[in-house]
């Protein structure tokens, strides 16, 4: 649980930030310069807000009406900066379990398994100096894991790291939220990783925050195209796994009014599932195909279509009670005499539809393309 | 030690100390030793409370380290004499209570050296902290560690080369002291009389040449032995410190 | 530090420019007596304020009758034991080989020919107040005040002298008789000047058995003898 | 033309690289740590190879054998170095106007564009302390670009920088290498970014260069597949604009055996273009389906089929001498009975091919979703 | 200046400065600036060398420069004495040569001061330009600065803080600067009589310490002055390099 209500001046930039969130990944999105690594710091109580409150889980860091200012020190937040700070006269070791000898943070995470998991077996012994970039970011990440925090801090925590190691940490970051529940604070400039990973999406533009909500309702929202980049936009859909599929590595998600298949290999039947739906892999057709590698097609209804200048238009389906959005060409639209209420075939390669699992006892997700 | 010929004779007894030189060479050392023991926790104190806050009476306290530099030595001395002397309050009070007693024995050199050598030492101390990025105390912090131990373990650490500096600044100065030394303890031989002093005895009469030459050559020396330890110790602080620069 | 038993050195502040003298009569008096002595060696007026502040010294031999003065008044030493060991005099000095002058402003002029005379500090050092007095006595001060280069003390008037920085000089006789790089020029009649004595006492606080033997021996003829084989003077000792 | 072959030793790494390129984009690809920063560092003269040679155009910047080594400041190279490296005592307007008044380069571009590019107009006073992670890449972003160079070095310059911003940047970097020609090495983790701006790929892998190569055929090689991000791979295909429809805001592209519709609204009647398609964008047909939103629907014939364990196939199909990529379920290629030499349709989404402009007298491309 | 009551005027005659006083102040202002001026440039040079090169005779340079701190005060006035003195081998050539003579004049004292408050700046420049991270001065060539220009530009501005520093303890230093002044050219009001040695000279009489008393108030506040005013400039400097954390 995370419940921040705060403002205060920071350098030119007038901040007044106000959201909460249940838990899980809470992530900050917005500009450069809008004010996400302000609002960190006063989270961390590096930057003293004027007025508000922060709250995490059931501890008060900040209330400025009741005189509670905790110190950095005594807050517990893991906080992996954006620039690493890393302690350039410590080995990397030292630097990992620099909460541990200083900090006095037993912590419950075993060194190996961060090490592991970040690939810095090889540099233990070296100085941050000697680190590449992505090293030393991934240093900085190893720190706040190891530090026990009870709120994680991460700004653009994985900037200058390939897919391949992005796709190893997030899954981590993920059951660190969902098993040992320790919530998280993501600032991302990726939609990609803000909606992979994040339960909770808060908009800031300006130092303000505009909106902010479940992360599903945030991508389908219209009026944040600017904040999110429209061409990312789609839709998360809940479901459930009904069937694996080995022979063809297929697991099989009904969603209610249809069964989507989706490369899988780590679902068991039962299984709640999220899966993200991104409007440029949606098309349409006007009466259901044959003969398509496309394994994907339900029917659907059209609840809205804006067209806008240009090319594109978007299209908001209904396929039950969920909401399935579609970008397409306005020629297309036009072709297909499109029209709200009409029912359409919805079709959807497996390929492209990414899976996020959700839910305390369920297995880590793996690693699958995005 | 080796067998050594004849005709080395002369060269040899040069290079062979006396025990007067001895003497003065061992207390000087013993003075510059204890006077940098002593002042130099309590320069960098002062240093990091310079440079790190900004409190009412900031700047009389750093107008006061840096008095001792500003005032000839013997006025320094004087002061000192009057203060820390037998009969000075300061002297008297810790004379009485816990028998200390600085007055005209090696522990009042060492006193001297180190009020002389107090302002020498706090400055590139102070620069130093002042040039260690306080984000990173920051991020100490935000781990868990608590104000003195991110001081201890991060800001500490990346000021040592400034710490070394003021150091060596200090014990050269500790170990040239000449003026506020003689006018505080006198010039006793064994017990106040350091290699300046020493010198300086033996400038006073023209007969002391050759003896002021081989003192100088001693001081030099030892300073030399100094300077060269401390650029070692420096450039091994400077690749474990990796420069500094993360 | 020091152990207060009988065992401990005796303690002589001396002025640092009887150095060469009082460590040869200490010499002496330690082989005879066998007690150990210990010097301090510094200006007059150090010493004499440390002796003030109660520093350990058992005897304090001042190059000055002012300083001695003033620690009498300050209770600093034993009045009754204040007594001269021993004289000096000034001379004008001028690089080896310098013709002798005479103490007159024209001569001296000539000599300096627009440079400086080197004497010890006229305010500061007793042997810069003695000259200043015999200039002033010999109606020489008024041409030579601007042209004076006061010194910390008396061995840099030497070196500057021998090494020809200065022309002349302004020493005392013990000061040019050790060194061979400079000739006297001229000296100061006795009267011009007052009298040049070196006093010793002993301190008020001094409490070692031996210090008045001490000063009873230099004015003893060993001491005496040694003094004036240093250029000091000592006939008109009592 | 940049023309590499060094070998050197840094640190623990032991650097060999050879590539050569004909000038445009070359783009630096390759895992955290694999050495990308200390190639780029030896190109700018900051490191010394032992051996070998650096050419940039027709001039030799470096030849262990011919005893050449220009110092870093003879070497005219606009470096965007991977930590900023802003000047902390300068305010951004005289880091960006640095090399002018320090560099004495005159330089050919106008400040205010650049500012205006970047969005530094209200950032020009400020010190670089006072900037945000991404204001400062900006800054360092704009620092090099007026540095009047001959070449420019890029490490990850986009790395904190939110997609909006960076679709400002990636066509001036491609208009400055097509108009200005000045080349660019451009280090990036993104192969969107890649992909959209290179025309050279160097892959780098523990200190080697395993392969370089036009980005289209490196793209296409499935041997690279960990290097490069295998869900990113995909096809180059090149073709020249043979109408522009304003009406729905299509361009045609003929593509030789096809005519492709693609979203665009800066193409004009014969223009050469190059589009990348992405695998995971191809769909394919046992029939020509109909009524679908599908816009570019064509015959191609199977070349290859790679099925891969797990649930992926992976066709490769001609169509005249272009080869296309899907990235299909294995499941269907069974339904679909797939076998190399079957004649099958291609379908792309037209909202999901980027357009890529090349050659000198093209007009800018512009803000595409990517 | 304004009208003075006449029980105040005890208090008022305290307060005001005699001639003689005036005269040392200004002589002092003369002498530290002079030495400053001269030997800050110097010192940043040499520091600067010292820091980023590794030349054979590093450790000899280093040793020399730190060599006025080790020996008594004296020692080095002499040996300024025996080389710029007028029969002194480099005195007699820049006498010769240049018309420029040290001997027994302000420019002396200017020398002096500026031999003896040589180490204490090399030191804490010195740690500043170690502090500096040699990268920027590296993106300043990249972008086309040639050397020297990196020098002035980056490396010189980022290292201002520790040069400020370094020039403060140089001034303090030169304003009490007293044993190797007053040996190398002696003790002339007017001329070579700073602050420091009028205050010696007033505590080498009996009578003298109301006197001294007074110059440790003056000189005491010419520091105070000094250092109030450092203090602002480095503020102000610090603010203007934000830290020198980038
Ligand atoms: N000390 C300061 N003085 C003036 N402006 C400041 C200061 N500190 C921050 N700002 C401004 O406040 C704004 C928010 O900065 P912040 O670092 O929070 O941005 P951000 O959202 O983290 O951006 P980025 O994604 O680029 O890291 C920026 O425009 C920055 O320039
Ligand atoms: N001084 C050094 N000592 C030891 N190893 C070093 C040193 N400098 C670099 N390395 C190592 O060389 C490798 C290459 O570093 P480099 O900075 O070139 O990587 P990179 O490809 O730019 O990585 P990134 O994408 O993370 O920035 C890294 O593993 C790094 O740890
Ligand atoms: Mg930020
Ligand atoms: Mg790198």
């Amino acid at each position: 649980m995370l419940d921040v209500d705060i403002s205060g001046q920071v350098g030119s930039l007038d901040l007044e930030a106000k959201f909460a969130s249940d838990g899980g990944v809470t992530s900050l999105f917005g500009q450069s310069g809008s004010g996400k690594t302000s609002l960190t710091n006063m989270i961390a109580g590096l930057i003293t807000p004027s007025s508000g409150h922060i709250r995490v889980n059931d501890t008060t860091l900040f209330d400025a009406a009741g005189g509670v200012n905790l110190p950095v020190q005594a807050r517990r937040i893991g906080h992996v900066f954006q620039d690493a700070r890393l302690f350039p006269h410590l080995s990397v070791k030292s630097n990992l379990t620099y909460a541990r000898w200083a900090g006095r943070r037993p912590g419950s995470r075993d060194l190996d398994e961060v090490v592991d998991l970040l690939g810095l077996g090889t540099l233990l012994d070296r100085k941050p100096e000697t680190l590449s970039g992505g090293e030393k970011q991934r240093v900085a990440i190893g720190r706040a894991l190891l530090s026990d925090p009870r709120l994680l801090i991460m700004d653009e925590p994985l900037a200058n790291l390939d897919q391949a190691r992005r796709n190893d940490i997030l899954p981590y970051l993920d059951r660190l939220c969902v098993e040992v529940g320790i919530p998280i604070l993501y600032v991302s400039h990726s939609i990609e990783e803000v909606a992979r990973l994040s339960n909770t999406l808060v908009i800031l533009s300006e130092g303000r925050t505009p909106a902010f909500g479940p992360v599903a309702d945030m991508l389908a929202r219209t009026d944040l195209g600017r904040a999110t980049g429209r061409h990312e936009a789609g839709a998360l859909i809940e479901g459930k796994v009904v069937q694996v599929d080995d022979v063809w590595g297929l697991t099989l998600v009904d969603i209610g009014d249809a069964v989507l298949q989706i490369p899988d290999m780590a679902a068991k039947p039962g299984d709640a599932v999220r899966l993200r739906i991104r409007a440029r892999d949606v098309s349409l057709a006007a009466i259901p195909p044959r003969g398509l590698s496309i394994r994907n097609a339900f029917d659907a209804k059209i609840k809205s279509i804006s067209e806008e200048t240009g090319p594109y238009a978007e299209i908001l389906c209904s396929v039950g009670d969920q909401l399935i959005r579609a970008r397409i060409t306005r020629a297309s639209v036009a072709d297909l005499d499109l029209f709200t209420g009409k029912t359409v075939t919805v079709l959807i390669k497996s390929v492209a539809i990414d899976r996020r699992q959700r839910g305390p006892a369920l297995p880590l997700s793996t690693d699958v393309p995005v | 030690m080796w067998p050594i010929e004849t005709t080395d004779r002369a060269r040899v007894d040069f290079f062979d100390l006396q025990p007067a030189e001895w003497q003065a060479l061992l207390l000087t050392l013993r003075v510059a030793t204890a006077a940098l023991a002593v002042a130099l926790p309590l320069a960098v104190l002062t240093a990091y409370l310079l440079a790190r806050y900004r409190f009412p009476g900031h700047g009389i306290v750093n107008a006061l380290v840096h008095l001792p530099l500003v005032l000839p030595p013997v006025v320094t001395g004087y002061v000192l004499l009057l203060t820390f002397g037998r009969k000075g309050p300061v002297g008297e009070f810790l004379d009485n209570v816990f028998g200390i007693s600085f007055a005209f024995n090696w522990t009042g050199a060492a006193l001297a050296a180190g009020v002389m050598s107090f302002p020498l030492m706090v400055r590139p101390i102070r620069l130093s902290f002042e040039a260690v990025n306080p984000k990173l105390e920051e991020a100490a912090k935000s781990l868990g560690a608590h104000r003195l131990v991110a001081f201890l373990t991060v800001t500490l650490p990346l000021a040592l080369p400034g710490i070394l500096g003021g150091a060596i600044l200090g014990f050269a100065k500790a170990m040239g002291e000449f003026g506020a030394t003689i006018t505080f303890v006198s010039n006793i031989p064994g017990e106040t009389r350091t290699l300046a002093l020493a010198l300086y005895t033996a400038t006073q009469t023209p007969s002391g040449d050759l003896a002021a030459f081989r003192l100088t050559l001693i001081a030099a020396f030892v300073a030399f032995a100094a300077l060269i330890a401390s650029e070692v110790l420096a450039r091994r602080l400077r690749a474990r410190l990796g420069g500094g620069h993360a | 530090l020091i152990p207060a038993t009988a065992q401990a050195p005796l303690t002589v502040f001396a002025a640092a420019s009887m150095r060469e003298a009082m460590e040869r009569i200490g010499t002496v008096f330690e082989k005879e007596t066998g007690v150990e002595i210990v010097f301090s060696f510094a200006g007059t007026g150090t010493l004499a304020r440390q002796v003030e502040a109660g520093a350990p010294a058992d005897v304090f031999v001042s190059a000055d009758i002012n300083w001695m003065t003033y620690a009498e008044d300050q209770g600093a030493v034993r009045p009754e034991t204040v007594h001269p060991i021993a004289s000096n005099a000034l001379v004008l000095i001028g690089a080896r080989e310098t013709l002798p002058l005479e103490l007159k402003s024209a001569e001296l002029e000539k000599a300096l020919g627009g440079a400086r005379m080197a004497i010890a500090d006229t305010d500061t050092v007793p042997a810069g107040r003695y000259g200043k007095a015999a200039l002033e006595s010999l109606g020489l001060w008024q041409s030579v005040a601007t042209q004076l280069a006061p010194m910390e003390n008396v061995r840099i008037v030497l070196a500057s002298v021998a090494r020809g920085d200065t022309p002349l000089g302004l020493v005392y006789q013990t000061d040019a008789a050790i060194e061979p790089a400079v000739s006297v020029l001229a000296e100061f009649p006795e009267g011009t000047h007052p009298k040049i004595e070196y006093l010793a006492a002993l301190t008020t606080e001094g409490d070692h058995p031996d210090a008045t033997a001490f000063l009873e021996f230099l004015r003893q003829q060993q001491a005496r003898d040694i003094l004036r084989s240093l250029g000091f003077l000592t006939d008109k000792m009592k």
